[in-house]
């Protein structure tokens, strides 16, 4: 019986996080203070992290709130501050064919919720599964099959970090 | 059939020889023009010796089975070797490219057109004749792509660096025009090659079992071939590019090209499309004969409208190539002998007819008909020339040309089995009108050039137009061999025939004979 | 739980994301709507990471945060560049690439 | 098939060396020509001397071989069949279908053989004289020797192939000498015009040739062995009963076409007159004796077929028939016309051509037949002579009102040749006209066609009216113009312009001494053209009595000699005769004796069972003095009234009135013509010349130049006009015009997608996803 009440908190808790990610992404396209979009950011990313931890995904969950919250939206917040002094809403923060997002939108979205319906009805997750991923199965997964993205990874932090530099250079 | 594989080293030999010539010219400066010409010259006359071997060792017996045959690996993961042999059917075009060679080699001794530079044009001539000659003894699809190729190349710069005013149009849009034919034609080479189980591209391989292809594929296939060969051909509506390369084209390329390339496309139909797809010949068969029909006569108002000698010229080429369609259109070994007897009589007259009209070109410096006129009491010699050469093409018996024509008319009267008799006689009549309207308009064009008074503008006293001369001596030894088949092959065309007899008979056993 | 439930999610960040991308004249705005889409990829991969039982969910994962942050740090030069050029990271008027 | 019956008659056929080697004969005439061509310039004579030696050489062959034929025909009795002595030898053969070249001899082909070869080399010598100083004296030559071996090549041509290179070679023969002065346009035009008017009907020959050949091929091969091409094969398929009616209708009419061209019948008639623009000696050569009988040698040659294929003597009407009449007709009204001697000429050459069709079209073959035979003679003596006044009197000018008249003094020799042949060939009793016109007439009566035997009689009339009209032109009244001795320049005019205008380095040119001592008024011409006048008048009244139907059947020679028997015959006698030699011929049981003397055999009229024919039965009118009678005083009339009107018109020029007609015509018969000279002459002047006869002549000549001639005219402008029309439209805007808006419907299309490149951001983001979702939902609509 423990087992059946908790899976109904787990969904009970994953509605109230969905909900409130959905609604700060809304915001976050659609608020033209652009702060307010970053810190509405913010609360989905958090909503993400909590939804890794429903999906025994702890590791990644601490790393998306320590690096993506903790370091990305902090360079956003920069990158706000940097490139223009005024705070509170901009004008017209959206483009002039703005209208044609929302039925690309839409249809995306109804394409996509038909074919996952039709794919996976009503599967369910297993509730107990017998192999729950810890991290040292995820450290021999990287340093095992995917060693060689890994490194293409590193490569790619490298460049970024390099060419920021190079962007960013006053003189 | 089976293949005769003694001493195959004469057509290698003969096909690569121009390449040698090539190679010793590329050493010898450009300046040295007399030397350039000398070593061109006597690489034609040794390509003619091999021709001639070649004519020596054929075995007239056996005309219809490959000789000479050449088997060795080339490109083994596509299964395609480079096989060569020849048969009844490609002698005379293979022999008479190398004569065309020779000859235009020797008229260029004197006659290099307006930006000179006898290297490049004399390269690029005998690289030409290798194509040529590789073509005619091809037996394998992908190595008849290969040279078919190789031959456009250099005349598109012959046209485009030494032609006339517009010629860089003219040689874009010869380019052009047989690209997009090529192109299907190689899809269609691709899909017989798979269609046949993808076993090897041989010719006589692919006749054995491209009859074997389910029936409208086999059409599709003939479509892709119909399209690559009538626009060298050319035929009805693929045949706008001819009068601008002709008109832009210098003697020595429009000559080429009408003695030898324009028969590229038919016999491409006789080797390759008809044998090996019988279906779809019969199919297709009341179409090429009705476009074949169409452009006879819409070749001959065609010339009835032109006002420059050489598109005149052009336009006639394109009626003359209507009878050879019409003569293959019937499917018949008669109609398919007209048709390459045909082929060499129409190389030969044009051939000569094109060497006048250069000549006259470079004495007069106009074509225009209107300003011409006169010629036989100015240039006697060359209008009798031009005089014997409008006969010969409008077909008058006794020379050759007429051998080309009445057969085709003849062998379109009864068509094989399984094809439209009443089309093909309706056909026949159209053709028989045609004869007419060739008469008409070489006949009008050799009055308005050739009879009257000669003009005040060019009589001498006009601006400088002294140097009207006579024949000149190069120009003789280029013509004399040409005049003398004409009337060799008018008199006893048997010496053509018995050699391209056999041969027909055995590639057409697929239609009953 | 449904592993629907989890994909539907992504689903709606992904077209929420698409939409911001779109109608964001801001450049940054846009940099944030692209993570929007991103973070939906995680959940995806998460979800069927569990499904399958399979540690390669998380490997991604964590790839496509690192990318994420290397793409922001780019992403933000460029736009830092932009502005000091132009004084402006409108979107519509960066249009040099014009064919 | 073959009834080995044991009583036929055995009859072994002799023949001579000639009789076998009459190939030789073209042969011999194109090597001349070569070599004319190349040593002509250099010779004594300038290649002329060549010609009449080839010429001369051709002549004794061809004589020498009649001789053996007669030889071959006299010594079997009259039923026998003479086959014909046939050489062949495959020329050229393609996919089973073999061509031959060889002779195939028999009566017709040699009479017309002795002509063409006589005709030649009288026409040779004269040119001689008439032509001497001329620029192009060689090429003159060569292509005179050319035609005739083209000619002679056709007449003994033993297939349809060998014929058209025969009939082909003569057009363009007949183009090069028509042309022969070409720097003055209208020749060369005239020479354009005859060929394309030949050329236009060559297209039924080799139609027709075809049709035939594809038709008869398979049962000639089965029965005789030989190819649908040759002669004798046709004329054995055709008399079989085994060809379906319409490929011989279809085969006959293209043929009967080209004969049409080639004899200048009713509709292609108009190049005939207008190559008279060509030397005299061509004229007569070509235009009058030899190439325009062609035509009527093939109708007579493969006379099986067209008796078959145009079912002669079934209906009483059929299409040569009808051709041949209306020919006579209108070429005699037009002649009256003309005031060119030349011109009056070629219209009675056209009219007698016209007779010669109506006979064969009525059955009459050997009538006309010999009418080649004779009208050859005289109307070549006529052209020479012609062309002598215009030599030696009226200083190389045709036209009769200007330069002629009152010659009959001056040139006595050609006076009397001219009026031997005008009366030969009105038909005046003792000469040749008589023997063979008449009986044309006779046998077409005989044959069922009166309505054409009206014809015949009705253009009888009329040839003497324009003969004498002519003559008196020409020989009688006061001499006018050149021939009274004015030496006018434009004498010269256009017709022969011997002398060209440029500055001709070459010969000297002998021509103006000649010039000079005929301007004192005209007198006889030189020996080398009285010559030829003199033995062609001769032939003109002794031709006649080869086949003298009057003075009764031992006379009718040529009927034993040329005439091919209807018999039935086996096969084999027909049948290839690989190297030719004189072949056995087992002629089958005769048939009974009809009531007429001539055993009827069923050649032609039903289909021969157990043999092969090889020509048809034809029927012969006995020849009865009452029917020539009417002939004989149609004839007379006519002289007399044209003689009559010519004295009215012309003696007494002096009035203005009179002047204004230029010529006389035909008024109505009957005495009160006679009786009532001046009122004849008011009524003469005002009704009948202004209401009636002139609109018709005029209207016929008016119909004749600008419908007929206009509708050649007009087929080649409209040819021309369309062929612009063609050329500009279609070629170059529409198929060109895709060919060039290919390219621009590239460069079109990609203008036209370059606002999509608008370098923002977020479009490219809006596309992208955009597609992406198209694409998806496509994909789920397509699983689910």
């Amino acid at each position: 019986m423990l087992a059946a009440d908790l899976l109904v908190a787990q969904n009970i808790g994953f509605g109230i996080i969905a909900v409130i990610m959905v609604v700060g992404a809304l915001r976050v396209v659609t608020t033209s203070n652009v702060v307010h979009a970053a810190l509405w950011l913010v609360t989905v990313l958090a909503g993400a992290a909590a939804q890794y931890v429903l999906l025994a995904a702890e590791f990644v969950a601490v790393t998306q709130v320590l690096v993506y919250i903790g370091a990305v939206m902090v360079l956003f917040l920069f990158g706000t501050m940097l490139t223009r002094a005024r705070i509170g809403s901009e004008k017209e923060v959206n483009n002039k064919n703005w209208f044609m997002g929302v039925p690309i939108a839409v249809l995306l979205l109804a394409t996509m919720l038909i074919a996952l319906n039709d794919g996976f009805g009503s599967e369910e997750l297993p509730a107990d599964p017998d192999t729950l991923v810890n991290t040292q199965m995820i450290s021999d997964q990287i340093f095992g099959p995917y060693l060689l993205p890994f490194w293409a990874l590193s490569f790619v932090l490298l460049a970024a970090v390099i060419g920021a530099i190079v962007l960013a250079r006053r003189d | 059939m089976e293949l005769l594989r003694d001493n195959n080293w004469v057509l290698t030999v003969g096909t690569f020889l121009p390449m040698v010539g090539v190679l010793i010219m590329l050493f010898i400066p450009k300046a040295d023009e007399v030397a350039q010409k000398a070593v061109a010259l006597t690489t034609a006359v040794a390509t003619l010796a091999v021709g001639v071997w070649t004519l020596v060792l054929f075995d007239y017996g056996q005309a219809e089975k490959l000789q000479f045959v050449a088997d060795v690996e080339w490109i083994s993961i596509i299964k395609s070797s480079y096989l060569i042999g020849l048969d009844g059917i490609s002698l005379p075009m293979y022999f008479l490219s190398m004569v065309v060679t020779v000859l235009v080699m020797i008229y260029s001794w004197d006659h290099i057109p307006s930006p000179g530079n006898p290297k490049a044009f004399l390269i690029l001539m005998l690289i030409l004749q290798t194509g040529m000659a590789g073509t005619f003894i091809a037996q394998d699809l992908v190595l008849f792509f290969v040279f078919f190729e190789v031959v456009l190349l250099p005349m598109y710069f012959m046209i485009g660096v030494w032609g006339g005013e517009q010629r860089q149009y003219a040689s874009l849009k010869f380019f052009l025009y047989t690209m997009f034919g090529s192109a299907l034609m190689l899809v269609a080479f691709l899909a017989l090659f798979f269609k046949t189980g993808a076993e090897s591209f041989a010719i006589p391989y692919l006749v054995e079992n491209g009859a074997s292809i389910a029936r409208n594929t086999q059409i599709w296939i003939f479509a892709g071939m119909f399209i690559g060969f009538a626009v060298k051909v050319p035929m009805f509506p693929f045949h706008t590019w001819l009068p601008d390369a002709h008109t832009q084209a210098p003697t020595q390329g429009s000559v080429i090209l009408a003695a030898i390339l324009l028969k590229l496309g038919t016999y491409g139909f006789i080797r390759i499309a008809i044998p090996v797809l019988p279906e779809a010949a019969k199919e297709w068969a009341p179409w090429i004969g009705l476009l074949a029909v169409i452009g006879i006569i819409y070749g001959a108002l065609g010339c009835l409208a032109q006002t420059d000698m050489k598109r005149l010229i052009a336009f006639s080429s394109v009626a003359h190539m209507g009878f050879v369609m019409l003569g293959i259109s019937t499917l018949t070994p008669f109609g398919f002998n007209a048709a390459l007897f045909g082929m060499v009589a129409h190389g030969l007259i044009t051939g000569m007819l094109f060497f006048v009209a250069g000549s006259v070109k470079e004495r007069y410096h106009t074509l225009e008909i209107k300003r011409l006129s006169g010629m036989l009491k100015q240039v006697p010699r060359l209008g009798w020339i031009m005089g014997f050469c409008a006969m010969a093409s409008l077909g008058l018996p006794g020379l050759a040309g007429f051998w080309g024509e009445f057969p085709a008319i003849l062998s379109a009267y009864s068509p094989a089995e399984g094809l439209p008799e009443e089309t093909f006689r309706t056909f026949m009549v159209i053709a028989a009108i045609g004869t007419v309207f060739a008469a008409g308009y070489l006949l009008w064009l050799y009055q308005r050039t050739a009879f009257g008074e000669p003009s005040a503008e060019f009589s001498g006293h006009g601006d400088g137009h002294d140097d009207i001369h006579d024949v000149t001596k190069f120009e003789w030894i280029a013509w004399t061999p040409l005049l003398i088949s004409i009337v060799v092959f008018g008199v006893y065309p048997q010496l053509m025939f018995d050699v391209l007899d056999p041969a027909v008979k055995a590639t057409l056993a697929a239609f009953g004979g | 739980m449904l592993v629907n439930q989890f994909l539907m999610l992504g689903a709606v960040l992904f077209c929420i994301g698409v939409y911001g991308v779109i109608a964001r004249r801001n450049a940054v705005l846009v940099l944030m709507s692209i993570e929007l889409i991103l973070n939906s990829v995680n959940i995806n991969l998460l979800a069927f990471a569990l499904r399958n039982g399979s540690a390669d969910g998380h490997t991604f994962a964590l790839y496509v945060i690192a990318v994420a942050a290397a793409e922001v740090g780019v992403g933000l030069a460029m736009v830092l560049l932009v502005y000091r050029n132009r004084k402006s990271i409108a979107l519509d008027e960066l249009a040099e690439m014009k064919g | 098939m073959l009834s080995a019956s044991t009583e036929a008659a055995e009859a072994v056929f002799t023949s001579g060396w000639f009789l076998d080697h009459v190939w030789i004969v073209p042969i011999i005439p194109a090597v001349a020509f070569a070599l004319i061509i190349f040593f002509g310039k250099r010779l004594p004579m300038k290649g002329s001397e060549l010609g009449i030696v080839s010429m001369l050489a051709t002549l004794a062959m061809s004589a020498a071989a009649a001789y053996q034929w007669v030889n071959r025909v006299e010594a079997v009795e009259k039923e026998v069949f003479v086959p014909p002595v046939i050489k062949a030898w495959t020329w050229w053969s393609s996919d089973g279908f073999s061509f031959g070249i060889g002779q195939h001899i028999d009566g017709l082909a040699l009479i017309v053989l002795c002509v063409v070869a006589f005709i030649s080399t009288l026409v040779q010598i004269y040119s001689v004289e008439y032509l001497h100083g001329d620029r192009r004296y060689t090429h003159f030559f060569a292509s005179l020797t050319l035609f005739s071996a083209g000619m002679m090549n056709m007449v003994i041509a033993e297939n349809m192939l060998q014929l058209i290179l025969g009939w082909e070679i003569m057009g363009l023969c007949s183009f090069m000498l028509i042309g022969h002065w070409w720097e003055d346009g209208a020749n060369s035009r005239a020479a354009l015009k005859a060929f394309f008017t030949t050329r236009t009907g060559d297209i039924g020959l080799l139609v027709g040739t075809s049709v035939l050949f594809f038709a008869a091929n398979e049962w000639t091969q089965k029965t005789l062995g030989i190819s649908g091409f040759t002669i004798r094969g046709l004329s054995a398929w055709a008399l079989s009963g085994e060809p379906s009616s319409t490929a011989i209708t279809v085969g006959a009419v293209a043929l009967f076409i080209a004969c049409i061209g080639k004899s200048g019948q009713f509709p292609l008639h108009t190049w005939l007159p207008d190559a008279m623009a060509g030397p005299t000696p061509v004229s007569s050569l070509l235009h009058s004796s030899t190439m325009v009988v062609a035509g009527v040698f093939l109708v007579a040659r493969l006379y099986p077929v067209f008796f078959e294929g145009m079912n002669i003597l079934g209906t009483n009407v059929n299409f040569i028939v009808v051709i041949g009449g209306i020919t006579i007709i209108i070429a005699a009204a037009l002649a009256f016309v003309q005031n060119d001697i030349k011109k009056v000429l070629a219209y009675s050459t056209v009219s007698q051509l016209g007779y010669m069709m109506m006979g064969l079209g009525a059955g009459a073959w050997l009538p006309a037949v010999f009418h080649i035979f004779t009208h050859a003679f005289f109307k070549a003596c006529l052209f020479l002579g012609a062309g002598s006044i215009s030599h030696s009197a009226s200083h190389h000018s045709f036209d009769m009102k200007k330069d002629m008249g009152g010659l009959r003094k001056y040139m006595p020799i050609t006076f009397i040749t001219w009026i031997i042949s005008t009366l030969a060939l009105c038909g005046v009793f003792p000469f040749s006209g008589f023997f063979s016109k008449d009986e044309i007439i006779d046998n077409v009566g005989h044959n069922g066609y009166n309505v054409f035997m009206i014809v015949g009689l009705v253009g009888a009339f009329l040839t003497a009216a324009y003969m004498t009209r002519a003559t008196y032109l020409t020989f009688f009244g006061t001499p006018r113009g050149a021939s009274a001795g004015e030496h006018h320049d434009d004498a010269h005019g256009s017709h022969d312009t011997h002398d060209d205008h440029g500055h001709d380095a070459q010969a000297h040119d002998a021509h103006d001494v000649h010039d000079d001592h005929s301007s004192h008024g005209p007198r006889e011409s030189g020996k080398l053209i009285t010559v030829p006048l003199i033995i062609l008048a001769v032939l003109a009244i002794g031709s006649g009595f080869l086949n003298a139907t009057p003075f009764g059947e031992k006379w009718e020679k040529l009927k034993v000699w040329v005439e091919p028997r209807a018999e039935v015959v086996d096969p084999t006698s027909v049948a290839l005769v690989a190297h030719g030699g004189p072949g056995e011929a087992k002629s089958l049981p005769a048939a009974e004796e009809s009531e007429e003397g001539h055993h009827s055999s069923p050649c032609g009229s039903e289909t021969p069972t157990d043999g092969v024919c090889v020509a048809p039965q034809l029927n012969h009118a006995k020849f009865k003095w009452s029917k020539a009678a009417l002939s004989l005083i149609i004839v007379f009339a006519g002289i007399l009234i044209s003689w009559f009107l010519s004295m009215q018109l012309y003696e007494r020029k002096n009035k203005a009135l009179v002047g204004l007609t230029q010529r006389n015509k035909l008024l109505g018969a009957g005495y009160k013509l006679l009786a009532n000279k001046y009122y004849l002459d008011a009524l003469y002047e005002n009704v009948i010349v202004k209401a009636i006869a002139y609109p018709i002549s005029r209207g016929a000549y008016w119909v004749n130049q600008k419908v007929l001639d206009g509708a050649v005219n007009g087929a080649g402008i409209v040819a021309r006009v369309s062929a612009g029309w063609v050329y500009r439209n279609i070629d170059q805007r529409v198929v060109d015009g895709t060919v060039n808006s290919s390219g621009a419907a590239a460069q079109g299309a990609g203008s036209a997608l370059r606002p999509v490149q608008s370098g923002k951001v977020n479009q490219y983001g809006a596309l992208l996803f955009g597609a992406a979702a198209i694409g998806a939902l496509v994909l789920v609509i397509i699983n689910t």
